[in-house]
């Protein structure tokens, strides 16, 4: 049949033009306009990394990756100073981002939202305008949260005065803004709370009424000794527990299975003579967790006390209610952030913001099981959001 | 149909059947894969990687062999969430395209590809693709591979490019 | 004396603090705030270094070098897929850059201006809103152009029809659209006339009224063959003249001496044997001329047809009055782009798109002057601005 | 001045005297400059180039060995336009900062140096300088690298960074 070409120096195409005769079925006439969706029930494996495209700060971007056959599932474009997605435990076909932005890109008026992303389209659902502070960090997970109940959003805000600005998500609604003065940070901490790391060795709860707004701030003292042997300022959730690393290879607890945080004794990562070696804590997300078989993965590398977040080789693997490390798993190329998948067969991902890979392991057997190239401008952190529903285990002490 | 139409329209024929296109950024894709082997936008590994996808790369459209992929340029949207032939969740296949004439090997026919993009999200710098045959200036912008076609799509912002086929470039023996 | 350390966590720093003795003159204390300005002079090897940022387009950028030191004096951002400055000819301490923007950086709402910005402070004088028409290309120098007099701003539009947007700098204001149908760019060609190329191989020429609307627009038929030896979409001002090379190595003149654009018999810049050797035009700007020197600059590289824009090996360097190829430059590595700056002792400035390196050439030495690193995230055109005001020379025929 | 304000305070001046400053940027410069040898962002060779600009590169202020850097962040100014005490053309200092204490080894003294960030323009991208003493983490913003001081601008874009001296580090004797 006669190709349609239209008229004008340029091939006008119809969407949904007709059906077509081109011979036999490989070589039928293609529908334009077709946009892909994802499928609406994510599997356990997918990944996202998400790029803070450190030497182009507006191109923020996040890739959507299943790690199952290495294929992308698609990609976001996520403004300056993009540090990571929110996902919200209790699932809602939607996920958050908050994001900045500059009306001449690297100039001008300054925009800062939160992102509501359909699911399935990664289409935008809703912008929820937030008060122009969000800090802008070399990417941390917990740039924001989002409380357990998947209703408030807070996100952490530098100016250089810190401060939680709070987004009901589900009213699409900036609630207000809560200080927390001396603090970084947010992660959250049941239904309702979160907490924030603060310089002086504290951690700041954050509790917040049904309407979003401050119900009560309460300070949980002398966790850790900034000037001595420091915590990493990104944990593994485990349960109801945050667990932090430290410099000198001690694990930290943050247990909120009371209703109330408190810090749990730390406990040695390394044997004394993998101190002497030098094998430290690394990256920007240095730890995983698995809650079903209460493992902690603990990235390493060696080097001095100020390599604290240099990449890391390999990945350290402990059972947490014995408290024994289990194996180790030697990365293909140094990672600057791992992350774990919740399913009863479990994912490591392991991203290499050098080469912009990410490498994927059986978390379990430790076996390399593929390369994804082409992740990014500087791949920074990474996601499986879709874990299960957390289990109201109790962290081990 | 004033003269300017009837040139354009000759041009997008002429085109249609006897050139391909050649790739939008494959200056970008040989710069960045060149010569620092694997720099911070890997192009060059990946293709490798897919290699092994197909028996035979020129049936394979994640590959740049590809018989479709004879006008292709940039950035295959296989390899950034969409298809050889559908675009990534969240952006928009543009309406006007550079179309080019492919060989099919398997029947030794000729097809109109139609390589339309995908707009509204920033390079996938997945997959580069160029292929050189037919090229012209940017004077020439139905014959030029330097445009960004996203100008049809309702932002110009090129994400990647997909590889429609549109039907035989002659007309089938009644 | 004492450290002036202010008080809240970080050092609040006042600007103009007083004056301080802290011992020699090698340790004053620094006075906080400063920021450079340009000299107001301008040298003539000060060169423009503009960068598309290919892989992540919102981010564009320009670099200003000293080509004699190749010292870095300050940088411009530029927006979603910039192309390169516009410099008038007569200079008024300024330059223009038709921009785009997006209010979310890759989504949103699209704003598309000219940015004027002031030659020694960079900083923005003013904004011309353009309708969100202007071309997205592969950079080219031609993408924009301004009239002789320095009065009007023409701006390529591709939508994808074709037209030009105009610009009157002096009010600061957008006079109008013209269309261009069937022709593309845009090229300077007296004070107020302006040319663009046609798919068909003409050239069509736009000439404005003194308020900046059109007066009139007339064609020059059969400059060249599009399908067969059609010419470059980037070419070299030289006087009253404009110097296209060809796909099979032709030199074509575009005459608007006489106040008429007209095209001169095109003559061969490549002897026989090098167009078996299939030496050939190359990348996105690959000539330049110098004036007084009437030399021709024409970066080549050996390849088939299908290669004509890749990357050029070397400089070949012509007397235009006599026709004859009078030396060739070897460059350190291939370029995409090169200029030559227009005074007396004149450079040759090529850049590499892969490295992000500028190498600078003596122009009549041929010698290897200088690199400099680091040039931008994919370079790819140059401008040496600071010409002279362009003689009345005819061109060479 | 409640007890965060002491905190700080306190914070401030021991960072002050006791530690340096570990770059914001350090990792996206190895990453850049050191797998693939020479990518899209070279940020290795041209440090080696500057290392002929003075005889000494601790008394040279665009090389990373500068004694001032000791504490440095990021892009150095002085390859960006402005100088190892100005921000480059049409880009805004910032006006909070870290400081860090750095040793001129020419006299021997410890003098308070503060890292003021240009703003207002994209990552320079040239001249990344990071040095590693001394770091916290991001809960401890004073110390922390790994924060965007920009912050305190009127766009928190980040450019470069300065090296501004503010006196000795202890009285001087009376």
């Amino acid at each position: 049949m006669p190709v349609r070409v239209g008229l004008g120096w340029c091939v006008m195409l119809l969407l949904g033009a007709g059906p077509v005769a081109a011979g036999d079925a490989l070589h039928q006439e293609d529908i334009i306009g077709k946009v892909k969706r994802l499928p609406s029930a994510p599997a356990p494996h997918w990944i996202w990394v998400n790029d803070a495209a450190l030497s182009s700060m507006p191109d923020g971007r996040a890739m959507l990756v299943d790690g199952d056959t290495g294929t992308v599932l698609g990609m976001l474009g996520t403004g300056y100073s993009f540090a990571a997605l929110t996902h919200a435990l209790v699932p809602r076909g939607e996920f958050y981002s908050a994001e900045t932005y500059y009306s001449r890109h690297t100039r001008g008026a300054r925009t800062d939202i939160v992102t509501i992303r359909d699911a399935e389209t990664l289409a935008v659902r809703a912008e929820v305008p937030l008060p122009p502070k969000r800090a802008s960090t070399i990417p941390r997970l917990n740039d924001a949260a989002i409380t357990d109940d998947g209703r408030f959003m807070a996100v952490f805000n530098l100016t250089p005065a810190t401060s939680l600005s709070i987004v009901d998500v589900e009213a699409r609604r900036f609630v207000g803004e809560i200080g927390i003065p001396g603090c970084s940070l947010v992660f959250p901490a049941g239904p309702r709370a979160l907490f924030s790391l603060c310089f002086n060795g504290e951690a700041l709860v954050t509790e917040l009424r049904d309407d979003g707004a401050l119900a009560r701030q309460y300070r949980v003292e002398k966790i850790f000794d900034a000037e001595g042997d420091f915590i990493a300022d990104n944990g593994a959730r485990h349960g109801d527990a945050w667990l932090f690393p430290s410099l000198d290879g001690n694990l930290y607890t943050l247990d909120f299975s009371s209703g109330v945080l408190k810090a749990l004794p730390p406990w040695p990562l390394l044997a004394p003579e993998e101190v002497r070696a030098g094998w430290r804590m690394s990256g920007f997300q240095g730890v995983a967790a698995h809650d079903r078989r209460h493992e902690l993965y603990f990235l390493v590398h060696q080097g001095t006390p100020d390599t604290y977040k240099d990449f890391g080789t390999e990945v350290w693997v402990y059972e947490l209610a014995h408290r024994t490390a289990v194996r180790r798993i030697a990365l293909r190329h140094p990672a600057v952030s791992i992350a774990v998948s919740a399913d009863d067969d479990p994912m490591l991902g392991a991203v290499s913001m050098d080469t912009a890979e990410l490498h994927l392991y059986g978390a379990v057997t430790g076996r390399h099981l593929r390369t994804v190239a082409e992740v990014g401008v500087t791949s920074t952190l990474l996601q499986f959001p879709w874990r299960d529903t957390p289990e109201k285990t109790s962290p081990e002490r | 149909m004033n003269r300017f139409d009837r040139w354009f329209a000759h041009a997008s024929r002429h085109v249609a059947r006897h050139t391909s296109r050649r790739s939008f950024l494959t200056l970008l894709g040989a710069s960045l894969a060149g010569v620092s082997g694997f720099p911070v936008l890997p192009v060059a590994r990946a293709a490798e990687q897919r290699g092994s996808a197909a028996a035979d790369p020129v049936q394979d459209p994640n590959h740049c062999e590809y018989w479709r992929n004879c006008g292709m340029d940039g950035f295959l949207c296989g390899c950034c969430g969409g298809s050889s032939t559908s675009c990534p969740p969240g952006t928009e296949m543009a309406k006007t395209t550079w179309i080019g004439t492919c060989r099919d090997p398997s029947d030794g026919r000729d097809y109109i590809i139609a390589y339309n993009d995908c707009c509204g999200m920033s390079t996938c710098n997945r997959c580069m693709c160029g292929r050189h045959e037919g090229d012209r200036p940017i004077y020439y912008p139905a014959k030029s591979n330097n445009v960004n076609w996203c100008a049809s799509a309702s932002t110009n912002v090129y994400h990647c490019t997909t590889t429609l086929l549109l039907g035989l470039s002659e007309p089938e023996p009644p």
